[in-house]
Protein backbone atom coordinates (compact mmCIF):
# COMPACT_ATOMS: atom_id res chain seq x y z
CA UNK A 1 0.00 0.00 0.00
CA UNK A 2 1.24 3.50 -0.34
CA UNK A 3 -0.22 6.88 0.67
CA UNK A 4 -2.36 9.23 -1.74
CA UNK A 5 -3.38 12.52 -1.10
CA UNK A 6 -6.50 13.89 -2.88
CA UNK A 7 -7.87 17.64 -2.54
CA UNK A 8 -11.34 18.38 -1.82
CA UNK A 9 -12.90 21.42 -3.74
CA UNK A 10 -15.56 23.64 -2.90
CA UNK A 11 -17.70 22.47 -0.50
CA UNK A 12 -16.38 19.01 -0.13
CA UNK A 13 -13.74 20.72 1.88
CA UNK A 14 -16.49 21.48 4.61
CA UNK A 15 -16.30 18.10 5.94
CA UNK A 16 -12.31 16.80 6.65
CA UNK A 17 -10.88 20.03 5.62
CA UNK A 18 -8.92 21.10 2.12
CA UNK A 19 -7.10 17.56 2.09
CA UNK A 20 -7.43 13.63 2.77
CA UNK A 21 -4.83 11.24 2.93
CA UNK A 22 -5.59 7.53 1.80
CA UNK A 23 -4.30 4.17 1.95
CA UNK A 24 -4.23 2.66 -1.31
CA UNK A 25 -2.42 -0.62 -3.45
CA UNK A 26 0.63 0.45 -5.39
CA UNK A 27 -0.55 -0.36 -8.01
CA UNK A 28 -3.30 1.89 -8.26
CA UNK A 29 -7.40 1.72 -8.15
CA UNK A 30 -10.44 2.76 -10.26
CA UNK A 31 -12.12 6.04 -9.47
CA UNK A 32 -15.10 4.09 -8.62
CA UNK A 33 -13.37 2.13 -5.87
CA UNK A 34 -11.77 5.33 -4.53
CA UNK A 35 -15.08 7.05 -3.67
CA UNK A 36 -16.08 3.75 -1.90
CA UNK A 37 -12.53 4.09 0.19
CA UNK A 38 -12.87 7.33 0.70
CA UNK A 39 -16.45 6.73 2.05
CA UNK A 40 -15.25 4.12 4.86
CA UNK A 41 -12.48 6.37 5.67
CA UNK A 42 -14.46 9.36 6.08
CA UNK A 43 -18.44 9.25 6.83
CA UNK A 44 -18.95 12.69 6.68
CA UNK A 45 -17.19 13.02 2.97
CA UNK A 46 -19.29 9.58 2.14
CA UNK A 47 -22.06 11.56 2.46
CA UNK A 48 -21.02 14.15 -0.07
CA UNK A 49 -20.01 11.75 -2.41
CA UNK A 50 -23.86 9.71 -2.00
CA UNK A 51 -25.10 12.67 -3.07
CA UNK A 52 -23.27 12.07 -6.62
CA UNK A 53 -22.35 14.90 -9.30
CA UNK A 54 -19.03 14.67 -7.39
CA UNK A 55 -16.24 14.41 -10.73
CA UNK A 56 -12.88 13.15 -9.92
CA UNK A 57 -10.12 15.76 -11.84
CA UNK A 58 -6.76 13.66 -12.43
CA UNK A 59 -3.53 15.65 -13.43
CA UNK A 60 -5.82 18.46 -14.37
CA UNK A 61 -8.23 16.50 -16.64
CA UNK A 62 -11.82 15.32 -14.71
CA UNK A 63 -11.83 11.52 -15.63
CA UNK A 64 -14.42 8.60 -15.60
CA UNK A 65 -15.11 6.18 -12.97
CA UNK A 66 -13.50 3.64 -14.58
CA UNK A 67 -9.70 5.61 -14.89
CA UNK A 68 -6.98 4.11 -12.54
CA UNK A 69 -5.55 6.62 -10.48
CA UNK A 70 -1.99 6.19 -8.48
CA UNK A 71 0.43 7.54 -6.13
CA UNK A 72 1.84 9.80 -8.18
CA UNK A 73 -1.22 11.29 -9.53
CA UNK A 74 -2.57 14.63 -8.66
CA UNK A 75 -6.03 14.05 -7.46
CA UNK A 76 -8.94 16.39 -6.52
CA UNK A 77 -12.76 15.84 -5.93
CA UNK A 78 -14.84 18.47 -7.69
CA UNK A 79 -17.95 19.14 -6.52
CA UNK A 80 -20.85 20.70 -9.18
CA UNK A 81 -19.36 24.18 -10.09
CA UNK A 82 -20.94 27.05 -8.88
CA UNK A 83 -19.72 28.87 -12.27
CA UNK A 84 -18.07 32.71 -11.97
CA UNK B 1 -8.93 35.25 -34.70
CA UNK B 2 -7.46 36.41 -31.11
CA UNK B 3 -8.75 35.32 -27.66
CA UNK B 4 -7.21 36.26 -24.06
CA UNK B 5 -8.27 34.81 -21.18
CA UNK B 6 -7.00 35.66 -17.26
CA UNK B 7 -7.35 34.49 -14.19
CA UNK B 8 -6.89 37.92 -12.00
CA UNK B 9 -5.94 37.18 -8.09
CA UNK B 10 -6.49 41.14 -7.10
CA UNK B 11 -8.63 43.37 -8.16
CA UNK B 12 -8.71 45.14 -11.65
CA UNK B 13 -10.05 47.61 -13.04
CA UNK B 14 -12.82 47.04 -15.93
CA UNK B 15 -11.80 50.73 -18.03
CA UNK B 16 -8.66 49.66 -18.07
CA UNK B 17 -9.34 46.35 -19.40
CA UNK B 18 -11.22 48.33 -21.88
CA UNK B 19 -8.54 50.45 -23.25
CA UNK B 20 -6.48 47.80 -23.28
CA UNK B 21 -9.10 45.59 -25.59
CA UNK B 22 -9.39 49.27 -27.47
CA UNK B 23 -5.61 49.63 -28.16
CA UNK B 24 -5.47 46.32 -30.18
CA UNK B 25 -8.61 46.97 -32.87
CA UNK B 26 -7.70 46.45 -36.43
CA UNK B 27 -10.65 48.27 -37.64
CA UNK B 28 -13.65 46.36 -36.16
CA UNK B 29 -16.97 48.47 -36.03
CA UNK B 30 -18.31 47.35 -32.74
CA UNK B 31 -17.22 46.35 -28.83
CA UNK B 32 -19.12 44.82 -26.43
CA UNK B 33 -18.17 44.83 -22.86
CA UNK B 34 -19.88 43.12 -19.71
CA UNK B 35 -18.51 43.29 -15.98
CA UNK B 36 -19.79 41.73 -13.51
CA UNK B 37 -19.62 43.22 -9.71
CA UNK B 38 -19.73 41.88 -6.27
CA UNK B 39 -22.59 42.72 -4.66
CA UNK B 40 -23.27 43.87 -0.81
CA UNK B 41 -26.21 41.66 -0.40
CA UNK B 42 -27.23 38.16 -0.84
CA UNK B 43 -30.06 36.97 -2.70
CA UNK B 44 -32.71 36.91 0.34
CA UNK B 45 -30.78 40.19 1.36
CA UNK B 46 -28.48 39.58 3.81
CA UNK B 47 -25.07 41.28 4.08
CA UNK B 48 -22.38 39.75 1.91
CA UNK B 49 -19.24 40.72 3.44
CA UNK B 50 -16.94 38.71 1.00
CA UNK B 51 -17.45 36.42 -2.50
CA UNK B 52 -14.90 34.27 -1.99
CA UNK B 53 -14.42 32.32 -5.25
CA UNK B 54 -12.07 28.97 -5.10
CA UNK B 55 -10.50 28.09 -8.45
CA UNK B 56 -8.40 24.54 -9.34
CA UNK B 57 -5.04 25.10 -11.01
CA UNK B 58 -5.12 25.35 -14.85
CA UNK B 59 -8.23 23.77 -14.89
CA UNK B 60 -10.30 26.89 -13.84
CA UNK B 61 -8.26 28.73 -17.31
CA UNK B 62 -8.63 25.54 -19.48
CA UNK B 63 -12.75 25.81 -19.02
CA UNK B 64 -12.34 29.42 -19.45
CA UNK B 65 -10.82 29.05 -22.98
CA UNK B 66 -13.01 26.27 -23.78
CA UNK B 67 -15.83 28.60 -23.40
CA UNK B 68 -14.19 31.43 -25.18
CA UNK B 69 -12.68 29.56 -28.40
CA UNK B 70 -16.89 28.10 -28.73
CA UNK B 71 -17.78 31.67 -28.57
CA UNK B 72 -15.59 32.27 -31.39
CA UNK B 73 -16.40 29.36 -32.83
CA UNK B 74 -20.01 30.26 -32.78
CA UNK B 75 -20.22 33.99 -33.81
CA UNK B 76 -18.78 36.37 -35.91
CA UNK B 77 -15.97 38.26 -33.49
CA UNK B 78 -12.07 38.45 -33.99
CA UNK B 79 -11.12 39.13 -30.98
CA UNK B 80 -12.43 38.18 -27.32
CA UNK B 81 -11.10 38.97 -23.71
CA UNK B 82 -11.86 37.53 -20.31
CA UNK B 83 -10.94 38.40 -17.34
CA UNK B 84 -12.07 36.69 -13.77
CA UNK B 85 -11.24 36.86 -10.19
CA UNK B 86 -10.30 34.23 -7.92
CA UNK B 87 -9.97 34.57 -4.57
CA UNK B 88 -11.67 37.00 -2.29
CA UNK B 89 -13.99 39.67 -3.98
CA UNK B 90 -15.32 42.60 -1.89
CA UNK B 91 -18.73 44.42 -2.86
CA UNK B 92 -18.20 46.65 -5.37
CA UNK B 93 -15.44 44.61 -6.96
CA UNK B 94 -15.63 43.43 -10.65
CA UNK B 95 -15.99 39.49 -10.72
CA UNK B 96 -15.59 39.42 -14.14
CA UNK B 97 -15.04 41.24 -17.68
CA UNK B 98 -15.48 40.41 -21.00
CA UNK B 99 -14.90 41.97 -23.98
CA UNK B 100 -15.82 41.19 -28.02
CA UNK B 101 -15.28 42.79 -31.01
CA UNK B 102 -16.79 42.31 -34.07
CA UNK B 103 -17.47 43.66 -37.79
CA UNK B 104 -21.24 44.00 -37.08
CA UNK B 105 -22.46 44.81 -33.63
CA UNK B 106 -24.74 41.63 -33.01
CA UNK B 107 -22.06 39.18 -33.34
CA UNK B 108 -20.33 41.34 -30.47
CA UNK B 109 -23.37 41.81 -28.49
CA UNK B 110 -24.07 37.66 -28.88
CA UNK B 111 -20.89 36.30 -27.97
CA UNK B 112 -20.57 38.70 -24.92
CA UNK B 113 -23.97 37.33 -23.53
CA UNK B 114 -23.12 33.89 -24.91
CA UNK B 115 -19.65 33.99 -22.49
CA UNK B 116 -21.23 35.11 -19.73
CA UNK B 117 -24.14 32.68 -19.48
CA UNK B 118 -21.46 30.46 -20.13
CA UNK B 119 -19.02 31.55 -17.45
CA UNK B 120 -21.55 31.64 -14.81
CA UNK B 121 -22.80 28.03 -15.02
CA UNK B 122 -19.56 26.24 -16.46
CA UNK B 123 -16.71 27.97 -15.43
CA UNK B 124 -14.70 25.93 -12.77
CA UNK B 125 -15.42 27.69 -9.97
CA UNK B 126 -16.98 27.14 -6.67
CA UNK B 127 -18.19 30.39 -5.00
CA UNK B 128 -19.48 31.19 -0.87
CA UNK B 129 -21.10 34.59 0.35
CA UNK B 130 -19.04 34.90 3.65
CA UNK B 131 -21.58 37.03 5.77
CA UNK B 132 -21.97 37.79 9.86
CA UNK B 133 -23.67 34.91 10.29
CA UNK B 134 -21.21 32.32 8.41
CA UNK B 135 -21.10 31.29 4.87
CA UNK B 136 -23.11 29.89 2.30
CA UNK B 137 -22.12 28.34 -1.51
CA UNK B 138 -23.76 29.28 -4.01
CA UNK B 139 -24.64 27.04 -7.05
CA UNK B 140 -25.78 28.66 -10.59
CA UNK B 141 -29.55 30.24 -10.13
CA UNK B 142 -32.57 28.75 -12.07
CA UNK B 143 -32.25 31.89 -14.26
CA UNK B 144 -28.75 31.25 -15.25
CA UNK B 145 -29.70 27.73 -16.17
CA UNK B 146 -32.17 29.38 -17.96
CA UNK B 147 -30.36 31.74 -19.68
CA UNK B 148 -27.83 29.17 -20.87
CA UNK B 149 -30.50 27.51 -22.60
CA UNK B 150 -31.13 29.99 -24.78
CA UNK B 151 -28.20 28.84 -26.82
CA UNK B 152 -28.18 25.34 -26.54
CA UNK B 153 -32.12 25.99 -28.46
CA UNK B 154 -30.49 27.89 -30.93
CA UNK B 155 -27.64 25.85 -31.99
CA UNK B 156 -29.90 23.05 -33.60
CA UNK C 1 -32.96 55.99 -12.78
CA UNK C 2 -30.49 57.94 -14.39
CA UNK C 3 -29.65 58.34 -18.13
CA UNK C 4 -27.44 60.85 -19.38
CA UNK C 5 -27.23 61.68 -23.28
CA UNK C 6 -24.49 63.39 -24.72
CA UNK C 7 -23.46 65.00 -27.89
CA UNK C 8 -19.75 65.05 -28.62
CA UNK C 9 -18.19 67.14 -31.34
CA UNK C 10 -14.78 65.66 -30.65
CA UNK C 11 -13.55 62.47 -30.33
CA UNK C 12 -13.85 60.57 -27.42
CA UNK C 13 -12.14 57.79 -25.01
CA UNK C 14 -14.43 55.14 -24.71
CA UNK C 15 -12.64 53.85 -21.65
CA UNK C 16 -12.89 56.64 -20.41
CA UNK C 17 -16.74 56.74 -20.35
CA UNK C 18 -16.80 53.72 -19.01
CA UNK C 19 -14.84 54.81 -16.05
CA UNK C 20 -17.04 57.60 -15.22
CA UNK C 21 -20.18 55.16 -16.01
CA UNK C 22 -18.82 52.93 -12.77
CA UNK C 23 -17.52 55.37 -10.78
CA UNK C 24 -21.25 56.17 -10.36
CA UNK C 25 -22.32 52.80 -9.37
CA UNK C 26 -25.09 51.94 -6.40
CA UNK C 27 -24.47 48.37 -5.71
CA UNK C 28 -25.40 47.16 -9.64
CA UNK C 29 -24.39 43.76 -10.32
CA UNK C 30 -24.20 43.94 -13.92
CA UNK C 31 -22.63 46.94 -16.63
CA UNK C 32 -22.47 46.27 -19.95
CA UNK C 33 -21.11 48.31 -22.85
CA UNK C 34 -21.14 48.95 -26.74
CA UNK C 35 -18.67 51.53 -28.44
CA UNK C 36 -19.32 51.74 -32.17
CA UNK C 37 -16.43 52.96 -34.31
CA UNK C 38 -16.02 54.76 -37.76
CA UNK C 39 -14.70 51.93 -40.41
CA UNK C 40 -11.94 52.54 -42.67
CA UNK C 41 -13.73 50.93 -45.81
CA UNK C 42 -17.47 51.51 -47.48
CA UNK C 43 -19.84 48.25 -47.83
CA UNK C 44 -18.92 48.39 -51.11
CA UNK C 45 -15.04 47.76 -50.37
CA UNK C 46 -14.66 51.83 -51.09
CA UNK C 47 -11.70 53.99 -49.31
CA UNK C 48 -13.80 55.94 -46.91
CA UNK C 49 -11.71 58.90 -45.07
CA UNK C 50 -13.94 60.23 -42.95
CA UNK C 51 -17.56 59.66 -41.63
CA UNK C 52 -19.87 63.20 -41.35
CA UNK C 53 -22.43 62.95 -38.89
CA UNK C 54 -24.93 66.25 -39.44
CA UNK C 55 -27.02 66.88 -36.58
CA UNK C 56 -29.67 69.72 -35.83
CA UNK C 57 -29.95 71.57 -32.83
CA UNK C 58 -32.31 70.44 -30.29
CA UNK C 59 -33.86 67.86 -32.06
CA UNK C 60 -31.42 65.12 -32.62
CA UNK C 61 -30.45 65.26 -28.65
CA UNK C 62 -34.08 64.98 -28.30
CA UNK C 63 -34.40 62.03 -30.51
CA UNK C 64 -31.54 60.01 -28.11
CA UNK C 65 -32.74 61.21 -25.33
CA UNK C 66 -36.42 59.80 -26.49
CA UNK C 67 -34.82 56.74 -26.73
CA UNK C 68 -32.99 56.56 -23.44
CA UNK C 69 -36.28 56.68 -21.78
CA UNK C 70 -37.99 54.15 -24.00
CA UNK C 71 -34.71 51.71 -22.90
CA UNK C 72 -35.35 52.75 -19.43
CA UNK C 73 -39.17 52.16 -19.64
CA UNK C 74 -38.92 48.42 -21.43
CA UNK C 75 -36.30 47.24 -19.18
CA UNK C 76 -34.82 47.05 -15.61
CA UNK C 77 -31.87 49.18 -15.91
CA UNK C 78 -31.15 52.02 -13.44
CA UNK C 79 -28.69 53.84 -14.94
CA UNK C 80 -27.74 54.91 -19.09
CA UNK C 81 -25.26 56.97 -20.65
CA UNK C 82 -25.43 57.66 -24.78
CA UNK C 83 -22.51 59.69 -25.71
CA UNK C 84 -22.96 60.12 -29.74
CA UNK C 85 -20.47 61.60 -32.21
CA UNK C 86 -21.46 64.73 -34.49
CA UNK C 87 -19.51 66.27 -37.28
CA UNK C 88 -16.25 65.15 -38.56
CA UNK C 89 -14.98 61.18 -37.43
CA UNK C 90 -11.75 59.31 -38.73
CA UNK C 91 -11.84 55.81 -39.32
CA UNK C 92 -10.61 53.79 -36.36
CA UNK C 93 -12.56 56.89 -34.14
CA UNK C 94 -15.56 55.89 -32.08
CA UNK C 95 -18.97 57.14 -33.19
CA UNK C 96 -21.03 56.00 -30.40
CA UNK C 97 -20.87 54.81 -26.92
CA UNK C 98 -23.74 53.43 -24.76
CA UNK C 99 -23.50 52.00 -20.92
CA UNK C 100 -26.50 50.27 -18.93
CA UNK C 101 -26.37 49.44 -15.76
CA UNK C 102 -28.93 46.58 -13.66
CA UNK C 103 -29.00 44.41 -10.64
CA UNK C 104 -29.05 41.82 -13.28
CA UNK C 105 -27.09 41.21 -16.45
CA UNK C 106 -29.72 40.22 -18.86
CA UNK C 107 -31.49 43.57 -18.41
CA UNK C 108 -28.27 45.45 -19.29
CA UNK C 109 -27.11 43.30 -22.16
CA UNK C 110 -30.69 43.72 -24.09
CA UNK C 111 -31.30 47.64 -23.13
CA UNK C 112 -27.80 48.00 -24.99
CA UNK C 113 -28.54 46.40 -27.57
CA UNK C 114 -32.15 48.33 -28.02
CA UNK C 115 -30.49 51.59 -27.60
CA UNK C 116 -27.89 50.58 -30.08
CA UNK C 117 -30.67 49.22 -32.77
CA UNK C 118 -32.83 52.63 -32.08
CA UNK C 119 -30.22 54.66 -32.28
CA UNK C 120 -28.67 53.22 -35.15
CA UNK C 121 -32.10 53.83 -37.32
CA UNK C 122 -33.88 56.43 -35.90
CA UNK C 123 -31.84 59.45 -33.80
CA UNK C 124 -32.00 61.95 -35.56
CA UNK C 125 -28.47 62.35 -37.48
CA UNK C 126 -27.63 62.66 -41.53
CA UNK C 127 -24.15 60.54 -42.43
CA UNK C 128 -22.23 60.34 -45.08
CA UNK C 129 -18.94 58.69 -46.19
CA UNK C 130 -15.99 60.71 -47.49
CA UNK C 131 -13.79 59.02 -49.88
CA UNK C 132 -11.32 60.05 -52.80
CA UNK C 133 -14.38 60.14 -55.44
CA UNK C 134 -16.66 62.10 -53.34
CA UNK C 135 -19.81 61.58 -50.45
CA UNK C 136 -21.85 59.12 -50.23
CA UNK C 137 -25.31 59.03 -48.06
CA UNK C 138 -26.13 56.50 -45.78
CA UNK C 139 -29.38 55.24 -44.91
CA UNK C 140 -30.14 52.37 -41.97
CA UNK C 141 -29.34 49.01 -43.48
CA UNK C 142 -31.93 45.82 -44.20
CA UNK C 143 -29.90 44.36 -41.55
CA UNK C 144 -30.25 47.82 -39.10
CA UNK C 145 -34.31 47.67 -40.05
CA UNK C 146 -34.09 43.89 -39.14
CA UNK C 147 -32.74 44.58 -35.90
CA UNK C 148 -35.02 46.76 -35.02
CA UNK C 149 -38.38 44.99 -35.93
CA UNK C 150 -37.13 42.68 -33.10
CA UNK C 151 -37.93 44.89 -30.48
CA UNK C 152 -41.45 45.55 -31.88
CA UNK C 153 -42.32 41.84 -32.15
CA UNK C 154 -40.88 41.08 -28.29
CA UNK C 155 -43.78 44.05 -27.49
CA UNK C 156 -46.87 42.79 -28.83
CA UNK D 1 -45.06 89.32 -48.24
CA UNK D 2 -42.10 88.14 -46.32
CA UNK D 3 -39.05 86.22 -46.32
CA UNK D 4 -38.82 82.84 -44.44
CA UNK D 5 -35.42 81.05 -44.19
CA UNK D 6 -35.50 77.28 -45.02
CA UNK D 7 -32.82 75.56 -43.23
CA UNK D 8 -31.99 72.18 -45.60
CA UNK D 9 -30.77 69.10 -43.91
CA UNK D 10 -29.36 66.10 -45.22
CA UNK D 11 -28.94 65.40 -48.56
CA UNK D 12 -31.52 67.97 -49.33
CA UNK D 13 -28.42 70.76 -48.82
CA UNK D 14 -27.01 68.72 -51.99
CA UNK D 15 -29.13 70.64 -54.75
CA UNK D 16 -29.35 74.29 -53.58
CA UNK D 17 -26.72 74.44 -50.52
CA UNK D 18 -27.72 74.28 -46.76
CA UNK D 19 -30.41 77.13 -46.52
CA UNK D 20 -32.93 78.86 -49.08
CA UNK D 21 -35.38 81.68 -48.88
CA UNK D 22 -38.59 81.45 -49.95
CA UNK D 23 -40.96 84.85 -50.24
CA UNK D 24 -43.92 83.68 -48.06
CA UNK D 25 -47.28 85.56 -46.97
CA UNK D 26 -47.61 87.94 -43.70
CA UNK D 27 -49.75 85.22 -42.14
CA UNK D 28 -47.71 82.29 -43.62
CA UNK D 29 -48.45 79.42 -44.79
CA UNK D 30 -49.14 75.47 -44.03
CA UNK D 31 -46.41 73.06 -44.40
CA UNK D 32 -47.86 71.35 -47.69
CA UNK D 33 -47.81 74.61 -49.59
CA UNK D 34 -44.49 75.55 -48.51
CA UNK D 35 -42.99 72.54 -50.16
CA UNK D 36 -45.32 73.50 -53.42
CA UNK D 37 -43.80 77.25 -53.13
CA UNK D 38 -40.16 75.25 -52.59
CA UNK D 39 -40.95 73.18 -55.65
CA UNK D 40 -41.57 76.03 -57.90
CA UNK D 41 -39.20 78.13 -57.08
CA UNK D 42 -36.39 75.19 -56.94
CA UNK D 43 -36.67 72.71 -59.17
CA UNK D 44 -34.00 70.57 -58.05
CA UNK D 45 -35.19 70.51 -54.84
CA UNK D 46 -38.55 70.20 -55.58
CA UNK D 47 -37.56 66.33 -57.18
CA UNK D 48 -36.08 65.58 -53.37
CA UNK D 49 -39.34 66.73 -52.08
CA UNK D 50 -41.30 64.91 -54.64
CA UNK D 51 -39.56 61.75 -53.80
CA UNK D 52 -41.46 62.44 -50.71
CA UNK D 53 -40.56 61.26 -46.69
CA UNK D 54 -39.22 64.56 -46.35
CA UNK D 55 -40.56 66.24 -42.83
CA UNK D 56 -40.73 69.71 -41.67
CA UNK D 57 -39.16 70.53 -38.31
CA UNK D 58 -40.90 73.95 -36.92
CA UNK D 59 -38.84 75.41 -34.18
CA UNK D 60 -37.42 72.03 -33.01
CA UNK D 61 -40.56 70.02 -33.26
CA UNK D 62 -41.21 67.74 -36.22
CA UNK D 63 -44.95 69.19 -37.53
CA UNK D 64 -47.87 67.95 -40.65
CA UNK D 65 -48.23 68.91 -43.23
CA UNK D 66 -51.41 71.37 -42.36
CA UNK D 67 -49.02 73.21 -39.56
CA UNK D 68 -48.89 77.09 -40.71
CA UNK D 69 -45.96 78.63 -40.59
CA UNK D 70 -44.50 81.82 -40.57
CA UNK D 71 -41.58 84.51 -40.78
CA UNK D 72 -40.57 84.01 -37.88
CA UNK D 73 -40.29 80.38 -37.60
CA UNK D 74 -37.19 78.25 -37.35
CA UNK D 75 -37.55 76.19 -40.01
CA UNK D 76 -35.91 73.07 -41.23
CA UNK D 77 -36.98 69.81 -43.91
CA UNK D 78 -35.16 66.42 -42.75
CA UNK D 79 -34.66 63.57 -45.38
CA UNK D 80 -35.22 60.40 -43.84
CA UNK D 81 -32.42 60.20 -41.39
CA UNK D 82 -29.48 58.38 -41.38
CA UNK D 83 -29.37 56.84 -37.70
CA UNK D 84 -26.21 57.00 -35.31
Amino acid sequence: MTTLRIELCGRLAEACGREVELAVPIDGLPVHALFAALADAHPLLGEALARGRVRACVNEELVSGSTVVTAGDAVALFPPVSGG
Amino acid sequence: MTSAVELAEAAFDPAALLARFTDDLDGEGGVVSFTGYARGAAKDGGAVQALVLESYRGVTLASMRAIAADAHARFAITRSLVVHRAGRILPGEAIVFVATASAHRRAAFEAADYLMDRLKTEAVFWKREEGPDGHRWIEPTEADQADLSRWTAKQD
